[in-house]
């Protein structure tokens, strides 16, 4: 069975290009960047390459990239990191309502812990208001964490305007950029952002690596205490070939982001016209156009529920995700959609579609041939639908 | 994550419909929770004749309503009426343990139907 | 030049074997064990299958097993998650002088928060005493962190005996076994650990992956925030391709293990016995025979320093590394080798070999031959040899 | 890590040994740090005619000793006093950060050369 990926927003398969450069350091030049030795050497050289890689695609120098292990972790770096070393200055928080779990949790977990967050909504676009935040503002504010684009809708939101308030203020400002970065540009300078997480494995490079940007001059308590590695922001040895590969991930997508953006929205909006052409009762959550990221599709569909349309896809080889509550364990769906006022029975019914650089024209051809069908199918069993089987049995 | 057989009974579940004018009609769980299970009966003295279920829900809502129409159809209302959420479970090989909470009602909806067919009967004595 | 690799306590190779693993999973198999699809199903499995084959090495149930970016973020978790969980029940942590750093530098940075540390001493082959444990065991003693075997002089350490201790006093007790893991055997119920700290690189198996194990029960608060991966003791999306390279890695070792034991001794001996031969004013550090590592090889080399040596090896492509302060970018040597009670000038001159599955007698006469020379060249050179060259003219 | 030209002076160290009764010596830092450098003076008039060293130190503090003999070979005393640890490292090519302080101390022990040499001579006069 042919499969389709439609989850890059989950994660990406890695480039042939950068597997194949990761390998040789998995096997030959395998040697720990402390060492002495030319092992240790070469080791250490392709690390600060790989920094220099990163740094550049977000205007920042290398000095200021720190190594994770992945976006989560580098949320918890710098947001646990910042009110660790501001614990004397304050203990309020600014974060929003649809941030990943890496955040909120984060910050939940500190607000059990005697902090006090103050949590932005959003409108029902998924975007945050700059009004808002700066309404948020107290004097004990030390932190404000919020995302460059929701991974969920695709919203893309004002960061560059609620840099420059965080700047005014003088609050550490922390961007959760995993879903942005390398799509769409990103100037740390530009945009007065004080930290920035980062994720190599929605970019075509390796799991299990990230990193965060940390402005030069901002301090941060270390997470993770032990050989001093990343000059003293994150001991361990360091995942040399996740960060070489990372590092040329960044490379490509600089190379590639212009071309892959316009390449994307093509099929993006090709998708969402047809559905919307092809299906009754569907909503498009997130914005259109210029504030939606290049690969993200949300659809909401009534009257069905999201894990079944996804094993529906599935059996065709289709991969997607959903905002409903069945795929995520959790008894709730998406506190994205909520967020944005959806109703539960509506956002338990929502799929994401996100597109990737390999996908084709003939393979969303396929689906929006495909899901009709499935969609057909499911409401027929559905008692939701018979209201609406009803009115048309009157009309006809 | 799923059994073959939840799969199965996704895939191509059984008894999926209504009866109309249907001798009991039993409607468990809300469309809030992601799980709507709906189960009609046709009842002839003592014998489930015929059973039919509407579902909203995920996958394993689907395969238990489906199952669990299956275990009913032509046994007695006293042998249905023993038949638990776990039986269900089991029957379709297991339930992952995240859904065995949430969406493994299908036997609520079932003893729901035999309650309306129930009370249906007292009313018409 | 041909390269002799004698630092694998600081790395290994990846097992062809292993990397060839991997690569299916960057390229092909690359779904995220969270998402429903097949895709995410397949992700999901070989993940449970890795962690079965880390569980068997240990004697652990695969559900005991967390997956963590490293030896480093497993010690941070296990001491942190620790203290946290029982901060209500005491402040009082127990270890050792000859911890790394990844444990070291976590309970110091407790101790700077309030808790009480005592760190127990070792004996001149680098080995702390139960019955020092056994009186340092305060009412309020929490957590017990001391390592199995020590990654630079390889002493295996009397850690079944701490074990039943910490046992009979309920006190949780965690192992860093980063060293020993895949080398010599482990049993956490046998020895009564409650916490165990592995890691994948040092086993042939990737960097920026390693595991944490957790009794049944032993309760922790997580370090990382988010999405709740690993049962809620570790967000992240899963770093599957090195988990999974990691799981095969723990296979081949234990397959491995009895024949590259007896293996890695007689060249360790040989190696050992050579040096002492050959050099005079040498000191082996660390156990001789059982308790002493397979693969480690420790010794001081007197009136050199340590850095020197190492970059006169290197040119001749020998890859090891000292205990020199210099090495490490810090001010003391190393800290093992002091506990052991070596003065400062001698833990300078210090060398570690530390062998792997793939290095030959050859490279060993190699060493031999030449360590020699670069010893005399050094001394040559050596204002504190001085001494020696006067009294040996003064004998002739 | 280092330069090439560090890499070299540690490998063909120049001028390594000591001088018999030298006109000054100098003797800088301590076994318990890891570096210990000793530079030997032979001294005609107003000029260093000869210079040794015997260095016990990682690979930096031998480059510098090495490179600093170099320099004040055939200078005069007062042109060797304003060589600097800094100038010395420069003259390598650079030092890495971390050893910019702590191994970086060879025209140190010239100066404390010359200085032996200056107490000498007072004795002398
Ligand atoms: C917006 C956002 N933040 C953080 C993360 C977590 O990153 P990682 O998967 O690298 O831990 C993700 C991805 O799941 C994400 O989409
Ligand atoms: C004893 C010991 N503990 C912990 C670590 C840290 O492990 P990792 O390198 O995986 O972070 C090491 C390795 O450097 C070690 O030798």
């Amino acid at each position: 069975m042919k499969r389709i990926y439609l989850d890059h927003s989950a994660t990406t398969p890695v480039d042939p290009e950068v597997a194949g450069l990761m390998m040789t350091y998995y096997t030959e030049k395998y040697g720990n960047p402390s060492s002495v030795h030319g092992f240790g050497r070469e080791a250490k050289q392709a690390l600060e390459e790989a920094r220099k890689q990163v740094a550049e695609l977000i205007g920042a120098t290398p000095q200021e990239v720190v190594f994770t292990s992945g976006g989560t972790e580098a949320d918890n770096i710098a947001i646990l990191g910042t009110v660790e070393a501001k614990r004397n200055k304050g203990k309020h928080i600014i974060t929003s309502c649809i941030e990943h779990h890496a955040v909120l949790e984060t910050c939940e977990y500190l607000e059990k812990n005697g902090f006090d967050l103050t949590i932005i909504p959003v409108d029902e676009e998924g975007i945050f208001s700059v009004e808002d935040v700066r309404k948020a503002i107290r004097p004990d504010t030390i932190l404000i964490s919020m995302m460059h684009a929701n991974n969920e809708v695709g919203s893309i939101q004002p960061i560059a305007e609620i840099g420059k308030l965080a700047k005014e203020h003088g609050i550490v400002f922390h961007v959760d950029a995993v879903q942005s970065f390398g799509k769409i540009p990103i100037q740390v300078n530009e945009m007065n952002i004080d930290l920035l997480t980062i994720s190599s494995h929605k970019i075509y490079g390796p799991k299990g690596v990230g990193a965060l940007y940390v402005r030069k001059g901002v301090r941060l308590i270390p997470l993770i205490h032990g050989g001093g590695q990343e000059k003293k922001r994150r001991s361990g040895t360091e995942n040399l070939p996740g960060i070489i590969g990372f590092g040329k991930a960044c490379e490509l997508a600089g190379q590639r982001m212009a071309e892959d953006a316009e390449y994307l929205k093509k099929l993006r909006d090709k998708l969402i016209n047809g559905i919307v052409e092809r299906i009754d009762y569907v909503k498009i959550n997130g914005p259109l156009g210029e504030k939606r990221l290049p690969n993200n599709v949300n659809v909401s569909i009534q009257f069905v529920e999201g894990e079944s349309l996804l094993l529906s896809l599935d059996m065709l080889g289709i991969a997607a995700s959903s905002g409903s509550a069945c795929t995520s364990g959790s008894l709730d769906p998406s506190h994205v959609l909520l967020a944005m006022g959806l109703i539960h029975e509506i956002a338990h019914g929502s799929l994401r579609f996100s597109l990737g650089r390999h996908n084709t024209e003939e393979e969303i051809d396929y689906v929006l041939e495909q899901l009709p069908k499935i969609v057909e199918r499911l409401r027929m069993m559905s008692p939701l639908y018979d209201q609406v089987l009803r009115e048309q049995k009157q009309a006809q | 994550m799923y059994t073959e057989k939840v799969m199965d009974h996704f895939t191509n579940p059984r008894n999926v419909g209504e009866i109309e004018n249907a001798d009991g009609v039993g409607e468990v769980g809300n469309a809030k929770c992601g799980d709507i299970m709906r189960i009609y009966l046709d009842i002839e003295g003592d014998t489930i004749k015929d059973v039919k279920f509407k579902t909203f829900g995920c996958g394993a809502a689907v395969a238990t309503s489906s199952m669990v129409t299956e275990m009913v159809k032509g046994k007695t209302i006293d042998e249905a009426l023993v038949i638990s959420n776990a039986a269900v479970a089991e029957a379709l090989g297991g339930l992952p343990p995240a859904k065995m909470h949430c969406s493994n009602l299908a036997a609520d909806a079932l003893h729901a139907a035999i309650k309306d067919y129930h009370d249906k009967q007292q009313i018409k004595e």
